[in-house]
């Protein structure tokens, strides 16, 4: 699959308008000057020899240097990472957390005011765009009330902590949506399950039942979903960190891809596919912890 | 931003401004024009911007013993920021970083009639033209000086964030986010007199409009280079921050391509400009923060060279000719090879949202007579490559041309001359392709000229007058440049140059 | 206070239920789903439940346990032990569940938590002396236990997951976890519907054991009128919501009084013979919120009156200890018994050419052979059974033989086609079509719900060129008992055993030599089951169409099968004439078979 | 006889009809009511937009960012073209890519996982094995990739969000032709010798229709939303077009001058997908307890 995007992208990079050598020489440039860049970084073989080249320099786990800032496009990327994955994460894991609360919430009253409230917001939540909730949030939280600031990373620490409240709230909003969502019909879905009601039957304790019958079953599609979730969270990501003016992988991929920085793009589109595959890999291997079937079902195979 | 105290302005010594744009490397080869505003105040240049004059910086003193021959003195007792001397060997590798096709600098087009760059004595560098260029002081003046041996130890890795660059300037480079962000601290040790007024200094970008002033009404940034003209307003009506504008040295013109059909029918060319309603546009879409342009030069820079009388008189006649009339415009339009109308398509970039308020209001009169303009947004990339690299439009293409130097002969040289014209192999900054013996005859005779001579001022009139007639471009608008600070901070005299000037002495109120 | 502490004297009822009535939501309003239900069970005694489909025997056992689904609301009087349950708090009630009462539910598939051990699904409600959960050693050695005191020796399924044991050793891990705390009175919610036959006499065996052995009483919810004769020591019999009848189980076959109850035990096929038409009761069970107000089953009643249909109906007392909701029990009905069928005449044997000829047939799924080497033959005219437990193949067999199913190897002939060929002609399709066609058990989806039964029809009538594909379908539906009227509604306007005869409509339309007929009375109720039996063996005998009939049910294969194969693995075992093969079994596995049958004896 | 058959059962058909909307009608939530008017009245945008006050691309630059009056309800923009004519105008954009996307989508996936389940087999193992790879691909990065790369606009963003966007509709729709195909009435139709095409269209697909209907509502919200996010990433439709997600862009940094130029579209954008999404999700939520119960 990394294959596949990388070479995707490779082609479509070779076929647009544009290239590296006009973002480097400037508006002014001449004719020679801009073939003298192209000669330098080789923006004018083949695209298989291109292609090839790239390859090899991959093998060796030498993702190359960005044209535009010169660095190891990896310093980039990880500079980059550096603010992406605790917003992704931090939004992430507060969205999954208080969704499953609300949506065990709601389904436990199941019809009650509470469901119909939480799913009334949540409906909102999931179909406003994140943008409009950027915005919003900005608005009230940091301008009229001041609380957060609501543009760019910050300094380090607890500043980029504070710097990045807004936009992991943003974030929130729709992700909290979809997982309430999820966990509610999953809930629902088990407690019409026999095996609940034998365990009451039984006079098993209402909170063993919710935790042991309930939620540990209605564990499996929401941590299967949850991965689904991250990635599509990807999607927003170039949204939000440009509302926010944050310097994440989002705004790397889209400065990389407005100076047609090959290396870069590659990189970035490489690590998000990577991420993807690695979020997959542990929904995989957590259901596969969750669900005994799942795993004497893979022993059996194997 | 504010370090606290007394709250008085003299206290403000902690500061970040917003700037339009960074480079991303700490290179004068990868920096121009506004962007080498964040380079000139560390890696200083040999001649410094300052008041409307070149004064010596880093070179004691320049001279012109004939017009293709220039030598600098350099300046004895400069240190860089690591205690080595600056020397002219530095000078002229600072120089040389730019001269060449293969140099792989944004600047080398200031650099391109250089033939050789050569240190004639210990502190001696002589650059040899090919050809005389009056502009070519104000060139040196933008590139900042460098350290040879620092180029030889980090090689390509230079401006990185990870080893930034070497410079003289009384600010140093303390950390650097490549496009994003630059922060400075005072060098310890500086050469000059008088220390770095602030003891931090920050650069920033933001792109997103919205989250810009966001992030300036929040108090974040202490003022910002360059408001876009769609934010003039909204800046304006934050409390705590004060204004200021100047003309700018930049033009917002239609570009009809005369080598391209229908557009080499200067029947068509005439009828489009006729119909371009430009107060209209000054109006809406350059929200009236633009003075109307009868030309592509300013007249206020017109004027400076060839004096006042002369150029009002120019200007009054160039203007008349391009009134707004529909009612002539039609009747031009059937005198043309299409006299019932056309449809095409203008290319606009994202990255400066002006140009499509200024096509779309451009378009609403021109479909009366017929001619039917759609906007396309596409990214820079795709719209250099379109615009000015190859001719990769219906043959209407709009763009905001800015000076990259203060002189009057910098607009004219770029956009009427036949070599920057694509089809005469020039860089295609001449993008109508518009090639006029006559407008490169005046032009080349003027080059001969002193720098201050009004005759070279006479000639260019005469060259804009001439190519106004055959109407390659269509002037629209030239923008004016506005600064925005807090109280405290002084931007007043900030100009269209200010990344020319050592703009920190001038914030500072210095 | 932990109701442990109260004093029951053997005096006390296991259970009394007094006018338990359980409201539900329906079509907007709150209907009465079941109504004044009385029960009473003394301490060991085992009583049935018994009534078709939806006649509220679970809301029922719900109420009693108090676990109503959501939505539902039930009021009455229930006493476990002298307690009443109204008067506890919702603690105590817990603390009730499990150590005085506990429930066994039908589907041992869904009942058990598919994320725990066996030993922590036993012991999750025990406790140590201190009130502490059981370590997990404990648990283990406490789960071993108990699994051997419901039959199961291997220690290692302590340690197992629910998914890897088989559906008996899931129902039997269900009782041991439900008796975990040595209940007084075990609910079992039809424990052996989903079971085969052989493990069905199992977990009914051990249930009757568990309760002389702890003097626990049951209260057994089946349909099974046979498996409510044998086991139970008494019977009430629910009808729409109320009890129509009670009385010991030894009268509930041959001295019901009870129209309704007597009807119910003609239906039921009789094992040992095979008889000339089975009993059907006309109608269908009103749902809820459309009940008679008179008596219930009035409407389907041919001993009714006309105060009947007016008045509600008081359960009086016939005899002691048999109650009876009939204002006409006491009279001399000429209610019919299971003896008064009449034999049907003996089975010709077939002759001449197979229609269908299996030759050494298999199918594989991934690892799994699910048929193995089957020869089967199928004479014109006749009618074959297959019989079998559950997973034996059954189904794979037959559609193979009708080309839902690849062949993995040997040959199925249809008409001479070879359905084992790897290219078979759009001809031969047509051939092997109008030569064989097949009814499916589940009445629900057996019909497309967007089409009306006349649509159904047509749409195959179509396929295969009829002229007049209206009057055929009507001619059809006629066929098979429906007036034609019935053309014009929709599949949820019919009930089960109406949209079973549409289903065989659809399949007569193709004018087949053979109709495979895949369990399609498992899911009906007795009453209709019987009508369906009877029509396919009106079918074959006026048509003259070969039947393949696949059941679990043998007193079902006998009514209706000439010759019998029995499966069991994907093989075939015996085969024979059914007469032969069910009085005079020659394999064991067929022998286990009948003998788990309640009630019979050979 | 056969003409009194057909008369009656029209007759009865439309009492049936009308009977079953009645009652349609009185059980649909409040919630959902709301939803269906505000789509209605979008839909009376779209086709008639000329119940605009104003010519919504008029610019005049006098106006320019004039707060709300009783000419312009809801002011001027930049261009001192009609705030409240424009969101007026915008419903076509903002309705019609997310339709034709949802169609498309909908259409596609619906078409897909009929073959793929009917057929089996090899067949719906390879749509299975191209499903699953992109799958996990998120379809705005994709956009904004290809859209940012290429220049492509409007179309291209219509493009890459319905090539991405199909596997996840593909794999629900499958999943339900594959419960379906199994299902013995359409066995039935099978065995007794109805045409392929005959099965999945008048079998098949009329069992997945509420579950199509949803997901081209669902789908639908999934449009309006990623497709105003291009646009409000300046990726979408040209500029100048009155498109809701566009507006909020430009206006963005007027709020002071006049915060409606901004407000209004977004109130339009989040209404609009707000409704679609309720009445996809309760279409939905019937299917399913339909599903549930039979
Ligand atoms: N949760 C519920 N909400 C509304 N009605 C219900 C509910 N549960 C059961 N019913 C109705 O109550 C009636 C009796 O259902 P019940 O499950 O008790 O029947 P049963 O006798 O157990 O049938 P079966 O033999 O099929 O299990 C049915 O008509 C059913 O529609
Ligand atoms: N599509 C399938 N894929 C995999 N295994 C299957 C499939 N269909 C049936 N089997 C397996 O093949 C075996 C025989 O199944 P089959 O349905 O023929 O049995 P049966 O005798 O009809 O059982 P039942 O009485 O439960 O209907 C079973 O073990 C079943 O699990
Ligand atoms: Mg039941
Ligand atoms: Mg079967």
């Amino acid at each position: 699959m990394l294959l596949v995007v990388s070479f995707a992208l490779f082609s479509l990079i070779y076929l647009a308008p544009g290239g590296a050598d006009q973002a480097l020489a400037g508006p002014y440039a001449s004719a020679e000057q801009r073939e003298a860049i192209r000669q330098l970084y080789r923006l004018d073989d083949q695209l298989l020899t291109q292609y090839l080249h790239y390859l090899r320099s991959l093998l060796v786990l030498d993702f190359g240097d960005s044209f535009l800032t010169r660095e190891p496009v990896m310093v980039s990327l990880a500079r980059a990472a550096g603010v992406t994955v605790p917003l992704m994460l931090t939004a992430w894991s507060v969205a999954m957390a208080g969704g499953a609360a609300l949506g065990v919430m709601s389904a436990l009253r199941r019809g009650g005011r509470v469901d119909r409230f939480v799913s009334t917001t949540v409906v909102i939540g999931a179909s406003t765009p994140l943008f409009a909730t950027a915005i919003i949030l900005t608005w009230l939280l940091g301008i009229e009330a001041g609380w957060f600031p609501t543009m760019g990373s910050g300094d380090g620490g607890l500043d980029t902590a504070r710097h990045l409240v807004l936009p992991a709230l943003a974030m929130i909003v729709v992700l909290l949506a979809a997982a309430t969502r999820v966990t509610r019909s999953a809930v629902l879905e088990v407690l019409d399950e026999e095996h609940v009601t034998f365990a009451r039957s039984r006079g098993v304790s209402p909170g063993r039942v919710l935790w042991d019958d309930v939620l540990r079953n209605a564990a499996v599609p929401l941590v299967t979903q949850a991965g689904g979730m991250l990635i599509a969270l990807a999607g927003g990501l170039v949204v939000v960190e440009s509302v926010f003016g944050l310097d994440g992988i989002g705004t790397l991929l889209t400065s990389a891809i407005a100076a047609r920085d090959v290396p870069m793009i590659q990189a970035v589109a490489l690590t998000i596919a990577a991420a993807i595959v690695a979020i997959n890999f542990i929904v995989d291997l957590a259901v596969f912890g969750l669900d005994p079937r799942v795993r004497k079902g893979a022993w059996g195979r194997g | 931003a504010c370090t606290g105290g007394a709250g008085q302005s003299a206290d403000l010594t902690v500061i970040k401004m917003l700037t339009p744009t960074l480079s991303s490397v700490l290179d004068p080869r990868q920096s121009s024009g506004p962007a080498s505003g964040a380079l000139l105040i560390a890696l200083e240049p040999l001649l410094r911007y300052k008041g409307g004059e070149l004064t010596p910086l880093l070179a004691s003193a320049m001279e012109v013993p004939e017009p293709t021959s220039y030598v600098f003195t350099i300046r004895t007792g400069v240190t860089f920021w690591d205690g080595k001397p600056f020397t002219a060997e530095d000078a002229a590798f600072s120089i040389g970083l730019h001269v060449g096709d293969d140099s792989g600098s944004v600047n080398a087009s200031l650099f391109s009639l250089v033939t050789a760059v050569e240190v004639t004595a210990k502190d001696r560098v002589t650059i040899t033209l090919s050809e005389p260029d009056p502009q070519f002081a104000a060139g040196v003046a933008q590139i900042g000086m460098v350290s040879k041996a620092f180029y030889g130890e980090h090689g390509d890795k230079v401006g990185t964030a990870d080893v930034l660059n070497l410079g003289t300037g009384p600010y140093k480079f303390k950390s650097f986010r490549p496009a994003r962000e630059l922060v400075y601290e005072p060098a310890a040790g500086y050469w000059g007199q008088g220390d770095a007024h602030f003891t931090s200094l920050t650069l920033s970008v933001v792109t997103d409009e919205a989250a810009r002033l966001n992030a300036l009404q929040s108090g974040e940034y202490d003022g910002m280079f360059g408001v876009p003209l769609p934010q003039v307003d909204s800046v304006a009506a934050l409390k705590s921050l004060r204004l200021s504008s100047s003309p700018d040295l930049s033009v917002y013109k239609f570009n009809l391509n005369v080598a391209t059909k229908p557009w080499d029918d200067i029947h068509l060319r005439r009828a489009f400009q006729l119909a371009v309603n430009r107060e209209a546009i000054i109006k809406g879409a350059l929200r009236g923060k633009a003075v109307l342009a009868p030309t592509i030069v300013p007249e206020t820079t017109m004027a400076e060279l060839a004096g006042e009388d002369a150029t009002a008189a120019a200007f009054a006649a160039l203007g008349d000719g391009i009134r707004f009339d529909l009612d002539t415009a039609r009747a031009e339009l059937a005198k043309s090879s299409v006299p019932g109308g056309l449809q095409t398509e203008v290319l606009v970039t994202g990255s400066d949202p002006t140009l499509a308020l200024v096509v779309q209001t451009a378009a609403q009169d021109l479909s009366k007579i017929g001619i039917d303009l759609k906007v396309r947004e596409v990214d820079d990339q795709t719209y250099y490559a379109s615009v000015y690299f190859g001719r990769k439009t219906g043959g209407v293409s709009i763009d905001l041309f800015s000076g990259s130097t203060p002189d009057a002969s910098n607009l004219p040289t770029y956009i009427i001359s036949g070599g920057n014209a694509l089809t005469g192999g020039g860089s295609g900054t001449n993008i109508s392709d518009y090639v006029n013996t006559r407008v490169d005859a005046l032009l080349g005779e003027s080059r001969l000229l002193g720098v201050d001579d009004p005759a070279r001022g006479a000639k260019l009139l005469e060259a804009l007058e001439t190519a106004q007639t055959d109407v390659p471009y269509v002037p629209i608008a030239f923008p004016e440049v506005y600064m925005a600070a807090r109280q405290g901070l002084d931007v007043s005299t900030l100009d269209t140059f200010w990344w020319l000037t050592m703009w920190p002495e001038t914030l500072a109120g210095a | 206070m932990s109701p442990m502490s109260m004093t029951i004297g053997s005096a006390q009822p296991a259970l009394a239920v007094e006018g338990l009535t359980v409201h539900g939501p329906r079509g907007g309003r709150t209907v009465p789903i079941v109504d004044d239900i009385a029960l009473r069970i003394a301490p060991g005694e085992a009583v049935a439940v018994v009534g078709e489909s939806g006649s509220g025997k679970s809301v029922t056992a719900r109420a009693v346990i108090g676990l109503l689904p959501p939505g539902l609301r039930g009021d009455g009087s229930v006493r476990v032990g002298g307690t009443s349950l109204a008067d506890l708090s919702a603690q105590q009630l817990r603390d009730l569940r499990g150590s005085r009462m506990a429930m066994v539910m039908q589907d041992p598939f869904t009942t058990l938590n598919p994320l725990h051990r066996v030993r922590d699904i036993i012991c999750a409600t025990l406790r140590d002396a201190g009130g502490r959960r059981l370590s997990r050693a404990n648990r283990r050695q406490e789960a071993v236990r108990r699994l051997a005191e419901v039959g199961i020796v291997d220690p290692a399924v302590a340690d197992a997951y629910p998914f890897e044991l088989s559906g008996g050793m899931r129902q039997r891990v269900g009782i041991a976890a439900a008796i975990a705390e040595e209940p007084l009175l075990l609910i079992a919610d039809e424990p052996t519907t989903a079971l085969d036959v052989t493990t069905q006499a199992e977990i009914l065996a051990l249930l009757n054991r568990l309760r002389t052995s702890r003097q626990m009483a049951l209260l057994l919810i089946t349909h099974d009128l046979r498996v409510a004769a044998s086991v139970c020591d008494r019977v009430y019999v629910m009808y729409a919501g109320q009890v129509l009848e009670e009385l010991s189980a030894s009268r509930l076959l041959r001295e019901a009084r009870h129209p309704y109850t007597a009807k119910l035990t003609t239906a039921d096929p009789p094992l040992d013979r095979r008889v000339e038409t089975l009993p059907s009761i006309g109608g269908s069970v009103p749902s809820t919120g459309s009940r008679p107000i008179g008596c219930r089953f009035e409407p389907r009643c041919s001993w009714s009156t006309s105060a009947c249909a007016t008045h509600a109906i008081e359960l009086t007392e016939f005899e002691p200890g048999h109650r009876v909701r009939c204002t006409r029990a006491g009279e001399r009905l000429d209610l019919a018994h299971a003896e008064d069928l009449v034999a049907a005449p003996p089975v010709r044997p077939a002759s001449g050419e197979a229609i269908i000829r299996v030759i050494k047939a298999s199918r594989r799924y991934g690892h799994k052979l699910a048929v193995n080497a089957v020869d089967l033959e199928v004479f014109a005219g006749e009618s074959v059974g297959i019989v079998g437990e559950s997973g034996s193949g059954k189904t794979s067999i037959a559609r193979m033989m009708i080309g839902l199913e690849p062949v993995t190897s040997g040959s199925v002939e249809v008409a001479g086609v070879d359905l084992a060929a790897s290219k078979i002609t759009r001809a031969d399709w047509r051939r092997v079509r109008s030569t064989v066609q097949m009814a499916f058990q589940d009445p629900s989806s057996t019909l497309n719900p967007a089409r009306s039964v006349g649509g159904t029809v047509r749409e195959v009538l179509r396929a295969s060129d009829v002229a007049d594909p209206r009057a055929r379908a009507e001619e059809l539906l006629e066929m098979v008992g429906l007036d034609a009227a019935y053309a014009r509604r929709r599949p949820r306007q019919l009930s089960g055993g109406e949209r079973q005869r549409v289903a065989i409509a659809r399949a007569l339309a193709r004018d087949p030599r053979v109709l495979l007929c895949d369990e399609v009375v498992s899911a009906l109720d007795l009453s209709v089951q019987a009508h369906v039996l009877n029509l396919l063996n009106s079918l074959r005998r006026s048509l003259g169409i070969s039947l393949v009939f696949i059941t679990h049910d043998l007193a079902v294969v006998r009514q209706i099968a000439d010759r019998v194969y029995v499966m069991k693995s994907g093989h075939v075992i015996e085969h024979g004439a059914t007469e032969d093969v069910l009085t005079n079994p020659q394999h064991p596995y067929t022998r286990s078979l009948i003998d788990s049958v309640p009630g019979f004896v050979v | 006889m056969a003409e009194a058959v057909h008369t009656g059962r029209r007759r009865m058909s439309f009492a049936a009809l009308s009977q079953a909307l009645r009652k349609a009608l009185w059980r649909t939530p409040f919630m959902v009511a709301t939803a269906g008017s505000v789509l209605a009245v979008a839909v009376i945008w779209v086709l008639f937009p000329a119940i605009a006050p104003h010519d919504a691309d008029l610019i005049d630059g006098s106006r320019s960012l004039i707060g709300p009056d009783s000419g312009h309800w809801l002011g001027t923009d930049q261009l001192g073209r009609d705030v409240f004519s424009r969101v007026i105008d915008g419903a076509r954009t903002g309705l019609l890519g997310p339709l034709i996307l949802a169609a498309a989508t909908t259409a596609a996936s619906t078409v897909i996982a009929l073959v793929a389940g009917y057929l089996g087999g090899r067949v719906d193992a390879m749509t299975g094995r191209i499903i699953e790879v992109l799958y996990s691909v998120p379809p705005t990065i994709v956009a904004i990739v290809v859209v940012g790369v290429t220049g492509g606009g409007w179309w291209t963003a219509i493009v890459v969000l319905l090539v991405f966007g199909l596997p996840a509709n593909v794999r629900l729709a499958r999943a339900a032709v594959i419960v379906r195909a199994r299902l013995p009435y359409v066995e039935a139709a099978r065995t007794s010798g109805l045409s392929g095409v005959r099965i999945i269209g008048c079998h098949l697909l009329p069992a997945i229709t509420p579950f199509v209907v949803a997901v081209f509502f669902l789908t639908f919200t999934y449009g309006i939303v990623d497709l105003s996010a291009l646009s409000f990433l300046g990726l979408g439709v040209p500029p100048g077009a009155a498109d809701w997600g566009r507006m909020i862009a430009e206006n963005r940094s007027n709020l002071f001058q006049n915060a409606w130029a901004t407000v209004a579209p977004a109130i339009a954008l989040v209404l609009i997908a707000v409704s679609t999404n309720i009445i996809g999700d309760w279409i939905y939520s019937r299917y399913e307890s339909h599903g549930r119960s039979r």
